[in-house]
């Protein structure tokens, strides 16, 4: 194992600081120079790095256990099926989820959200019905929604958004009403930072008889997640943007919704008894399970958690607050430069979107990549919000662990040459 | 990487003082072309006198480059015939996208977009602006002058 | 790169044969000892192992290379998405595609199954159109016709099987009518190893007008396959069952027919422009790739292709009529020991199930696990083909490149003991 | 691995020589299980006197195991009362879960059965016997004797 606990030391100053140097250290893709310029790695909201312990694990699954899992009889194949279940094991109690059985190992966030439209929103959804979402989400927690709205005839709602990028409760009552079915929500906006009081208006929902499907793509990664108290239905994240492989993701939901649901897609693993005219269902989880999975993929994650958690979700997100604080200071001294979203670090993560007056999006990445700065520019796959906000496209700074106020000071300084340079 | 390449002084000053942006009193035709991946727009009108054009307007929201070749483009086809900018156009997409290409001796300021070429990622924000004139152009001589046509650097572009 | 073109030696006295010594040198995890016997691994039907050269490229990928591909305009995401493109165009032109487009990237065959018959089955199947399947199919393109054929109230027709195992088409013009719509069929079989004829029925069935389905999951990783000349429309397979990565698959369509196919699953990426009304989706093949893709394991495919190929595909089919020969020929010697599928190792490949008159295939399996063997055991996901085996399960050993006589006698021999050892 | 753990000899005798396949002539309940990951059927068959098992018939399809356990199960419990039986049989099942569990000092051969722990893989196979008497045993206290139970060792015993 890679990480020792040493490796997470603090600093001697506050002892819930994060020393993200020694992090850093665990990272190999980060201790390259990128146009000249050490790598300061600014895209952890699209995706995070891997550090070695996840790495080696990949390797050691391959080069010792790999084998398909379940009904396999031999020694290669039981030890896989008990490292990928003993990693569904490892996600529930990572998100405070007392049944495995209620853990659903699937690709990622995208493929969670779409079981949960497809099967229990094909099931449910009927004309004249409600979806409510919000102006704030992912395409991948809106595009869903809208096609199953059109397909069913039903009503898709959204909770509008704030100027400072927050949800607009005021006329909440009037969006979730009796008719309302779904609402779907980001636990955390992967353009505007805002940590949304999902709990708060879950129970509005549920005092409606809606289920509440939360997308906790950017959150679970950065902050401390507890589905027994969350107080939603459905809960899905990938394990890409939280130091874990691609192509991995986890669908939570309670037992009773799962129970009853159909089948998604179907294929082997997911049956009891098969026969042309007719077909059963194997039980949860597995019933939401076909085919092989990503298992080495599956594996690799848990050592991503055991990273995560060796540090602390606690620390994680209490240094976050702190480099974001640090950040929005900074950047909000910078002449013509406008930052999306909450000014306050504690209602907020560390995705910071801004817009130069004069510099396009585009040309600030570009610019900031030739001073080995990688950050992303476009419309983050949230059109809808960007309209909303009246841009096209913004760049966003998204920080991690391994992010630190020098990496801060590197990005405003570059921003202030940038201004230089194109000279407008 | 060599910003700079990209980032020439002429193509900055394009950018920053862009041609082509006075509106025109009469257009014989025009088109609007839009890059959903960026978000880029451009707006393109052209009033034409003996077959050459005689009035530009080019009003690009985008990046450096897309505006700068925006520019460029407006610069270079005016008072050229219909039919050697349709070439030329044509040539110039091609360059663009790395495919063999003939261009004139004289190309004006497009040879400054050349260096865009070893960004791929940013090939089709200088591209956005020529397609757009393409499909105008080939829309006003099949006789639909007056619709708008509306072209995606995402549709068979990427 | 760790395969080094000597590594593929060609034996003295035959240049066709493949050195499979010299190729399980490749594979770290053949050189372990299990239960105090050198592993000799005979599960590749359900899973491959993978060279050094794989599991290289993934921890080079992640230690220098990862990034969230598509939109993003920094180093790292370029050279990802270079990275995950290029795969596609190597993929496309291992299985003679002209069109990089029309290789969809996803998690498996599964995924691919099943977007056919949502996408293209939910809008072309009505009430009394026939689908035409096999009796030897593998859940995965068994069920989702299943699914299918009972939500539009169509009707599910099979292809018999000969009592050796080969498709039985007698009565193919009554099977195949003006009414199929789609014909799914498996290229090979991962019970019987039948190498069906996928051409010729092919032919038939667009006769008729319908669309053609092939399950490449057994056949891709064992012989040269060429979908332009196959004849079929569709075509998916598994790369962890061609030494690649788990959770990476591959489906080929035809553009004519992709193009007007609607989205399957929705999300980021795989859209034009999207408002809370109305969506327009990208071009192929994007738009059947929703959300952030496997791109790690993406890019090692790439690996696991170079590696097929640096070998050649001729070669390795060779190896596995020879092997498959080899190892009939001892098994049916074997008293009392009976042998599914063709007898004929040219319409065949290397997956061998077999039944004991006396020892249960789960004690078959784990008694040749004691001796460092691993096979598999059970219905293999094709639950009626076993039924019309009259079988409940099998013992299935499945060959691959680093296979050799050896491994074989090894079976055999351990067969042996097994009888005795059960004494029944 | 020690496959002579699992397979005992005790195991395998019974698995050679199956006790309780001889057919029974009446029947106070019967079960029938149903393993669908593996293919295991087993039948049970059982007569009762004043409260006593005092004849059964269990004919189980499947591994050496799942036959072993169900033809030492079939010893086992003939001749003791139903409820005594019922206490036991839930035992076994906690054993061969790994819960914690109280069996009888005698145990006949049922204690060989304790190796399969070993082979998590194959717990299932042990289970099938034991669970289908606990239903059958069941239906049958809740007047439901005549009706055949399908168990599952998929549900909830995987
Ligand atoms: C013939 C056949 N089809 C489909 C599949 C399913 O492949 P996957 O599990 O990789 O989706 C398999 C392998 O399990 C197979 O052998
Ligand atoms: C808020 C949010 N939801 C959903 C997603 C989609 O996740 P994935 O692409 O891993 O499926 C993302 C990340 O891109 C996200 O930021």
């Amino acid at each position: 194992m890679h990480t020792r606990p040493e490796d997470i030391v603090i600093t001697s100053d506050n002892s819930s600081r994060l020393c993200a140097r020694t992090i850093k250290a665990d990272f190999p893709v980060l201790s390259q120079d990128i146009n000249g310029h050490k790598l300061v790695y600014l895209d952890n909201a699209a995706s995070s790095q891997k550090p070695q312990s996840v790495i080696d694990e990949l390797s050691r699954f391959y080069s010792e256990d790999n084998a398909n899992i379940h009904r396999g009889l031999h020694t290669l194949a039981e030890r896989s099926t008990n490292a990928y279940e003993s990693t569904r094991k490892r996600v529930a109690k990572f998100i405070g989820c007392q049944n495995p059985d209620e853990v659903i190992l699937n690709s990622g966030t995208t493929a969670g959200i779409n079981l949960i439209a497809y099967s229990w929103g094909e099931e449910h959804i009927n004309e004249g019905d409600e979806i409510v979402i919000t102006e704030m989400e992912h395409h991948a927690n809106l595009i869903p929604w809208v096609i199953l709205a059109k397909r069913k005839k039903a009503v898709l709602k959204r909770i509008p958004i704030t100027s400072d990028g927050r949800l607009n409760l005021d006329d909440i009552e009037n969006i979730i009403t009796d008719r309302t079915k779904i609402l779907a929500l980001s636990h955390m906006s992967n353009v505007l930072g805002t940590i949304n009081p999902v709990t708060e208006i879950a129970e509005i929902a549920h005092k409606h008889g809606a289920i509440v499907v939360a997308d906790g793509a950017q959150a679970v990664p950065h902050m401390p997640v507890d589905v027994s108290t969350l107080g939603v239905d459905f809960y899905t994240f990938s394990a890409h943007k939280m130091l874990g492989p691609t192509g991995v993701g986890v669908l939570w939901g309670k037992k009773e919704l799962l129970d009853k649901m159909q089948p998604f897609m179907t294929g082997g693993e997911m049956i009891r008894e098969v026969h042309f005219d007719k077909v059963t269902w194997a039980e949860i989880p597995h019933r939401f399970e076909p085919g092989t999975p990503n298992i080495a993929g599956v594996v690799g994650f848990a050592a991503a958690i055991d990273y995560l958690e060796n540090i602390g979700m606690d620390k994680i997100r209490q240094h976050e607050i702190e480099i974001t604080r640090y950040a929005l200071e900074k950047l909000s001294k910078i002449d013509k430069l406008d930052i999306q979203g909450p000014t306050e670090p504690d209602i907020r993560g560390a995705a910071i979107s801004f817009t130069d007056h004069n510099v396009h999006p585009h040309d600030i990445s570009t610019f900031l990549d030739s001073k080995g700065i990688a950050i992303r520019a476009g419309h983050h796959c949230a059109q809808p919000l960007l309209r909303i906000l009246g841009k096209v496209a913004t760049a966003r700074a998204s920080f991690y662990i391994y992010n630190d106020e020098a990496d801060v000071d590197a990005l405003v300084q570059a921003i202030i040459e940038m201004k230089k340079y194109f000279g407008v | 990487m060599l910003l700079d390449d990209m980032y020439r002084d002429v193509i900055l000053d394009h950018y920053r003082y862009p041609r082509g942006r006075k509106p025109i009193e009469k257009k014989d035709f025009s088109s609007i072309g839009h890059n959903p991946a960026c978000g880029d727009d451009i707006t393109i009108q052209i009033a034409l006198e003996n077959g050459n054009i005689s009035e530009i307007f080019a009003d690009c929201k985008g990046c450096a480059i897309s505006t700068a070749s925006g520019s460029i483009m407006a610069e270079y086809i005016k008072g050229k015939a219909v039919d050697e900018v349709k070439h030329i156009a044509q040539n110039v997409r091609q360059m663009l996208k790395g495919e063999p290409c003939e261009l004139p001796d004289d190309m004006g300021d497009i040879d400054a977009l050349e260096g865009v070429k070893n960004f791929p990622v940013r090939i089709k924000c200088a591209l956005l602006a020529w397609i757009t004139l393409i499909e105008g152009i080939g829309n006003y001589e099949s006789g639909h002058a007056d619709e708008i046509v509306v072209v995606s650097t995402e549709q068979g572009e990427d």
